[in-house]
């Protein structure tokens, strides 16, 4: 299954510019791309370890500022400033997933929500190296003089990281790892009694899905040029763990499905103007109540029923 | 006065009930004895209405078979869970009081009375919270619970479970006084021998489904019964 | 609402078949929802009345005028995803909007790639400086608000100011240029504080100020519902230093909403905002109270001269297409640039090479509220 | 000795549900735990592989002194067990399951999980391998590509001491494994936990069915209200009147 | 006590009043069905926009605050009928999800019904500054926390005093045993919805003259409210208002005596603390678990 799902992802990847008829949709697909690396780490956490994060979105703007600002007030290369705002970032996961990863459910969700919300303050409060609630200007990627611009350019980029964070999503997944985690969501104390340290394992899903968050967040800063505090807030985690839940949870392919529609939905449902936000309010409704496995999981059930039918 | 026909119940796709035939008289006192997981408690619950199921099950002519938890209770069906399931925070009185949250506002007295006439040490400690009850008052309180509902079908659940031998003699007089005043009573136990010593018919479970049946007496003295609880 | 847009780009569309005549494309990126909400709203209604006005009455050099309008919610990202959608898609000539700081910056690179002569709606003063090529704006920046209020103050003997600022872009902005000018105008600010977005009670931060030795005026930056609480809050401690808003609350609602606390607070405003009791020799009455007018009777909702910026921005671009004779992007550019004495709601506008606002001090009026209602002061 | 419990006790709020009880299981025997309900039998065994803490009393392991050890490290010391009611990994197959029993002995880093270099490949290959000889074990080799919460109520029962086993414990402790079955299949516990000995893995086994438990142990403990009532072996024990009386309680009179 | 104390003190135990009953709301809600009904706080602003819609239409201010009250319940009992009902078996995240597109939508109906734009009530009794130790409040704070008295006193009397309260607690211990005793889970499910929301719709109209209202403030307010929900201890009374006291006045002295501009970083900063070394709530309690 894994396996095919890849190479027909990787084939949507290289087909899709096909369908793509000028800049605006080539950013759209980049916003869906940039959107899908943070959920399928995002769901490395939700789905697949069980614990809930309502604070990415702040790993997220650490990312995007990090490398944002290393390379633009301290002149860091951008490729260096990269690096090192994704490393810092899962440094920090590490640090605080160690206390807070021992809350459950609600409590743990109160805890993720706070960490975002103190990183979107300070962000948006330390105009001096920020630029405030406006936002601070990016410089682009590249070597010397070879910058990475352009739609086109940027499309193949995030394709390309894309494809690698799901190659390795569904290498963790079904590795000793990825099982340790589904363990522990399917019962904590069974998978104690096989040997399975519940606070290791808890932390490396959380590092891992805050590293693919800030690996986003960086690349959205230096691809637009700009980043605003707004990337790093409380309901931008919403969309993201949205996101996970609307494509399924532990599906890394639902976790594309489902950032895929939730970025292009908004583009599609701006004729309806001010009935958008009802419009948008009301699919998440329904979604949930009625597919409540969340899309792809939902709909492969179902294929897979209509297929043991004629047999 | 409770007739069960075909009843079936499964938790996900683990079956618990494969078809149960079973029947209560008014009056009459029936044990359920079976090992563990033979499906007694699920049955019990089915009965109350809280565990889904099929098949049919017709109390005084109605068929409840589809019938809400709380229309069962209010048509006489009353349960006293296994272990206990006191509303522990609470006091004792106002457990006694949803005990009787079917029933008029008006007989609450009577029936207070009657359950504190019944249970002193209640009385004694209407005001506590029930959760600071010792096993055996939190079981009579259970009991007196079910008994504020004013039952017509009594079911009870393990009642001697984890109680002194003391503490169990003292039940299961509880339960053979009830019996006397004319309400029916389905007695799940594994504490067999005694359970069966005081029922007028029993039913053996093995595994969802009922392998034997007869009289208290009769099933005391079956061999199969013996072995399957003592391994001798 | 939806309808009647529909109903309206429909017989545009049948309108513009007929004529075989291009449409002259307008694009506008406004925060219609989201917590900027109250400037996009009456920025959408008024370009949606305008446009409608001008199709009526024939358009531009015979041509219709075509509105493609998205809501980016005050969020920098949609804006730039709408802002290439209406570049990329919909091949719009001129750019209108960007009600926020942090929406229209996101927009600038794009603009001045793609070469498209933008006019935004957002007051902060980085947008023109350093001048980009193809970005302009409608409304008076941050800096001159701090300025005409700090020449205020020291004209009325306060040197010694205190400050207190929301959490929004406009807020923080406006909050740095004040600390930026304060010196160069003669003022010190004593007192530094602010307030996050949805507080409901500010009396502790302007406790402290009351506490500040020397306080001789108070200055809030911000906008929303955030300023009208500060304003109650002032009266309810009893601090009796002049206060002073910003042009970020320039609309009736805020009057209505502070109440009795808000008589003797000064701010600094367009013209629109007092169009009713200008002297008849004023210039500019007759743009703001026929604005004011057509708004009013069309929306049934007080105006404000957020709705302003976007009716000067329509205005401007569709003056500069008059005189570039078509919409050749470069030709608007270099006519948006030599605007000269355009009369709009902000004030008198005289674009340069180096100026791409053309608003000077005089157009910023300093108003009052007197007995609910502003006034100007003398 | 291979576990040795001294003195152990554990109260939850006002009731001590374990009193007290000392308990020494050899190497290689398989030692039955009984008790009327709520005698304190689970809460025993809870004890002994680390989900509760005692609040007296101490645990040895071999020569470790485990008191106190979280869960994952009495696994990881040689203890492993099943659960009364199921706690089987309802989001993973049959197979998944065993394999993640066996986390202990494939344990890999995270750069290796993540590129999956042909060294792990294999070892997943040998793991899989492993874990369908284990399914072969206990019987369910057929089921082994199946969701498991597809599985029978006994085929279920399997699965958890087949994913127990995968961890190689030295000591198994299994929490009424025939609950539920019927006596075919429970019959087939009764072997399987023999060859589960034959292995040499020592079982302490807390059970209902009293036939089952007289059949396989070698000493049975009887707790009855959470202290030790008799130890012994089967037949001695089953003859004993206090037992009889806690076990199927007095003819109330 | 400094004046300047006094001052914070007031305003902290102000806010934290507000925050108090959104907390109870999510409380409530949370005992009767364990779910965390993020659309709480649009009660919060239902119960603001519709009093001042009442009251623009004409209606005296006590009546037009029933019918908010009415209103913002009647949303309340539909949500849980229409979005939670069908969802009872649905996994925590799933349910979340649901109540935050339930808020999304909410806030877009009152954009639709109403408008975009910041609505005031007028102050109940005046605004006229009453003066206290050097301090000052508006006498709408004494209507705030009176009514904040009243109403977490009628409902300790509901809940302490009524049958139907104490089904409600029942449920909330224990299901099953409340089902046997013939209790309708749904009912109380509809009653702790309608009751939240009412709650909720209370604390709108309550700060309306304070802090204004409009088709947006609902999340902050939520936000907030679930924060000091947590800070109690999930699903506990006491704890809840225990929290949004802590929580309003933690914000206040923040503001105050550290950085206004940092006064949310402050709170979440000591809840997070709050969290991990009580990680049940200030009020909460550690349920056996049974293996």
């Amino acid at each position: 299954m894994s396996r095919k799902g890849f190479a027909v992802l990787a084939l949507v990847v290289a087909l899709l510019p096909l369908a793509l008829t000028n800049n605006y949709t080539y950013e759209v697909a980049i916003v869906v791309g940039l959107n899908a690396i943070v959920c399928v780490g995002l769901n490395l956490l939700i789905g697949y370890a069980g614990q809930i994060s309502l604070g990415h979105a702040g790993f997220f703007g650490l990312g995007a500022y990090g490398s944002a600002i290393l390379a633009a007030r301290y002149g860091w290369p951008p490729f260096a400033a990269l690096a090192s705002a994704v490393a810092g970032v899962s440094f920090i996961a590490w640090v605080i997933g160690k206390p807070v990863l021992r809350l459950k459910g609600h409590y743990l969700a109160m805890a993720t929500l706070g960490l975002g919300i103190i990183v979107a303050v300070v962000l948006a409060t330390e105009d001096q190296i920020t630029g405030g609630p406006d936002g601070m200007a990016v410089p682009p990627l590249g070597v010397a003089s070879f910058v990475l611009q352009g739609e086109k350019l940027w499309y193949w980029i995030v394709g390309a990281v894309l494809l690698a964070t799901v190659w390795l999503a569904l290498n963790i997944i079904d590795s000793p790892h990825g099982r340790a985690w589904r363990a522990l969501h399917g019962s904590e104390v069974a998978a104690g009694a096989i040997g399975i340290d519940p606070a290791r394992h808890k932390l490396t899903a959380f590092v891992l899905s805050a590293a693919s968050a800030a690996l986003a967040g960086a690349l959205t800063a230096h691809y637009s040029g700009f980043i605003t505090p707004a990337k790093a807030s409380f309901l931008h985690s919403i969309e993201l763990v949205t996101m996970v839940v609307f494509g399924g949870m532990a599906s890394t392919f639902g976790a594309v499905v489902g950032a895929a529609i939730l970025t292009t939905l908004p583009q599609l449902l701006t004729a309806l103007k001010e009935y958008e936000m009802v419009t948008l309010g009301a699919v998440m409704m329904l979604t949930m109540i009625f597919m409540p496995q969340g899309l792809v999981p939902t709909l492969e059930k179902a294929l897979a029923a209509a297929r043991r039918k004629p047999e | 006065m409770l007739e069960v026909r075909g009843l079936e119940s499964r938790y996900g796709r683990i079956p618990a009930l494969k078809g149960i035939d079973l029947a209560v008289s008014a009056g009459e006192l029936v044990a359920l004895v079976g090992a563990n997981g033979a499906g007694k408690s699920t049955l019990l619950r089915a009965l109350s209405g809280v565990q889904p199921a099929s098949g049919s099950i017709v109390f005084e002519n109605h068929d409840i078979s589809a019938a809400p938890a709380e229309q069962r209770v209010s048509l006489g069906i009353v349960q006293v869970p296994e272990g206990r399931q006191v509303f522990a925070p609470l006091t004792v009185e106002d457990n006694l009081r949803l005990g009787a949250y079917r029933r008029g506002r008006d007989r609450t007295g009577a029936s207070l009375d009657r359950v504190y006439g019944m249970f002193p040490v209640l009385a004694e400690r209407r005001r506590h919270a029930a959760g600071t009850l010792s096993g055996g008052q939190q079981q009579m309180l259970a009991i007196g619970r079910a008994l504020m509902g004013q039952p017509r079908l009594l079911l009870l659940d393990e009642p001697s479970m984890g109680l002194a031998p003391r503490l169990v003699a003292e039940i299961f007089a509880c339960v053979r006084a009830l019996r006397a005043a004319d309400t029916a009573l389905l007695l799940v136990e594994q504490n067999a021998r005694a359970a069966l010593a005081i029922a007028d018919r029993g039913y053996v479970l093995e595994t969802g489904r009922i392998v034997l049946a007869g009289s208290g007496a009769e099933l005391l003295a079956d061999e199969s019964v013996r072995s399957a609880y003592l391994g001798l | 609402m939806f309808f009647r847009t529909l109903l309206a780009m429909g017989t545009l569309a049948l309108a513009s078949l007929v004529q075989a005549q291009e449409p002259i494309r307008i694009g506008a990126f406004l925060s219609v929802t989201g917590p900027a909400a109250f400037l996009g709203d009456p920025e959408q209604k008024t370009l949606e009345l305008y446009v409608e006005k001008i199709n009526a009455a024939g358009g531009v050099l015979g041509r219709k005028l075509q509105l493609y309008s998205y809501d980016s919610a005050g969020d920098a990202e949609k804006a730039r995803a709408y802002v290439k959608r209406l570049i990329e898609q919909d091949k719009v000539d001129v750019l209108v909007g960007g009600s926020t700081t942090g929406e229209t910056m996101a927009a600038v690179p794009l603009v001045e790639a793609a070469q498209v002569p933008f006019i935004s709606l957002a007051g902060a003063v980085v947008i023109i400086e350093p001048v980009k090529k193809w970005v302009f704006k409608t409304p008076h920046t941050d800096r001159m608000a701090c300025e005409k209020i700090f020449d205020d103050m020291r004209a009325r003997g306060a040197t010694k100011v205190a400050l207190i600022s929301g959490a929004g872009g406009f807020d923080r902005s406006m909050r740095a240029e004040c600390l930026k000018v304060a010196s160069a105008h003669g003022v010190q600010i004593v007192a530094d504080e602010s307030y996050g977005a949805g507080d409901t009670d500010m009396t502790a931060q302007l406790t402290k100020i009351k506490n500040t030795p020397g306080v001789q005026a108070v200055l809030n930056c911000g906008f929303g519902q955030g300023p009208a609480i500060v304003t109650k809050n002032y009266r309810q401690l009893g601090i009796q230093a002049p206060f002073y808003q910003s042009h970020g609350v320039a609309s009736k609602q805020y009057v209505k909403l502070s109440g009795d606390a808000a008589e003797g607070v000064r701010l600094p405003a367009a013209a629109l905002l007092i169009a009713e009791t200008l002297p008849a020799s004023d210039k500019q009455k007759k743009v703001v109270v026929d604005y004011k007018r057509e708004y009013e009777s069309r929306f049934k909702s007080e105006v404000s001269t957020f709705g302003g910026h976007a009716y000067d921005g329509l205005m401007l671009a569709v003056d500069a297409i008059k005189r570039a004779g078509g919409t050749d992007r470069a030709k608007m550019r270099d006519a948006l640039e030599s605007t000269k004495g355009y009369m709009g709601t902000a004030g008198v506008v005289n674009m340069s090479a180096k100026d791409h606002m053309g608003l000077d001090l005089s157009a910023f009026r300093m108003l009052e509220v007197k007995k609910g209602d502003w006034a100007l002061v003398q | 000795m291979l576990l040795r419990a001294e003195n152990l006790s554990k109260r939850f709020g006002g009731v001590a549900a374990v009193q007290a009880v000392e308990l020494a299981v050899e190497s290689g025997t398989v030692h039955s735990i009984i008790g009327p309900n709520g005698a304190g039998k689970t809460t025993l065994l809870n004890l002994l592989c680390g989900i509760y803490e005692p609040d007296a009393g101490k645990i040895v392991f071999g020569e470790e002194d485990v008191t106190g050890y979280p869960p994952h490290e009495f696994a990881s010391a040689g203890i492993g067990r099943t659960f009364q009611n199921l706690q089987i990994f309802f989001n993973m197959s049959v197979l998944e399951n065993v394999m993640a029993g066996g986390w202990l002995h494939e344990a890999c880093g995270l750069a290796a999980a993540l590129l999956r270099p042909p060294g792990l490949a294999r070892a997943e290959r040998r793991a899989r391998t492993e874990a369908g000889e284990l399914l072969t074990f206990v019987g369910l080799e057929r089921w082994a590509g199946s969701p498991s919460d597809g599985l029978p109520y006994g085929a279920l029962k399997r699965l958890e001491i087949a994913r127990a086993l995968a961890a190689r414990p030295k000591l198994l402790l299994l929490d009424e494994p025939a609950a539920g079955l019927n006596p075919t299949e429970t019959r087939e516990i009764d072997q399987l936990i023999r060859r589960i000995a034959e292995r040499g893995i020592t079982v302490v086994l807390v059970e209902h069915n009293m036939k089952l438990v007289m059949e396989v142990s070698q000493r049975v403990l009887v707790l009855d209200h959470g202290r030790k009532l008799a130890e012994g072996e089967p037949a001695a024990v089953s003859q004993d009147p206090q037992v009889i009386e806690a076990y199927l309680g007095v003819e109330a009179c | 006590m400094s004046a300047e104390l006094v001052q914070f003190l007031l305003a902290g135990i102000t806010l934290g009043a507000i925050y108090a009953l959104v907390a109870l709301g999510f409380a409530i809600i949370y005992n009767a069905s364990h779910v965390i009904n993020f659309a709480q706080g649009e009660f919060v602003m239902i119960g603001g926009m519709a009093a001042t819609a009442f009251v623009d239409s004409g209606l005296p201010l006590p009546l037009a605050a029933a019918a908010a009250v009415a209103a913002a319940t009647l949303v309340g009992l539909a949500l849980e009928k229409l979005a939670v009902e069908p969802a009872r078996n649905a996994s925590v995240v799933t349910l979340i999800i649901i109540t935050i597109g339930a808020s999304i939508l909410l806030r877009g109906l009152a954009s639709l019904v109403w408008d975009k734009k910041i609505h005031s009530l007028p102050a109940f009794t005046g605004d006229k500054p009453i003066a206290i130790g050097g301090a000052t409040l508006l006498p709408q704070t004494l209507w705030v926390l009176g009514a904040t008295v009243v109403a977490v006193a009628a409902l300790w009397w509901f809940f302490n005093r009524t049958l139907t309260g104490k089904a409600i607690l029942a449920v909330s211990h224990n299901h099953l045993a409340a089902r046997l005793m013939g209790i309708s889970v749904r009912r109380v499910l509809m009653v702790s919805f309608g009751l939240s929301a009412a709650l909720g719709a209370l604390a709108g109209i309550l700060i309306a003259p304070i802090s204004f209202t409009s088709w947006d403030i609902g999340v902050m307010l939520g936000l907030k409210g679930f924060a000091a929900a947590i800070l109690g201890g999930l699903g506990s009374g006491p704890g809840a208002i225990a929290g949004g006291l802590a929580l309003g006045l933690i914000e206040a002295l923040g503001a105050g005596y550290l950085s206004s501009a940092y006064k949310d970083v402050f709170a979440f900063v000591i809840i997070l603390g709050a969290l991990v070394f009580l990680p049940n709530g200030l009020a909460g309690r550690r349920a056996a678990e049974r293996v």
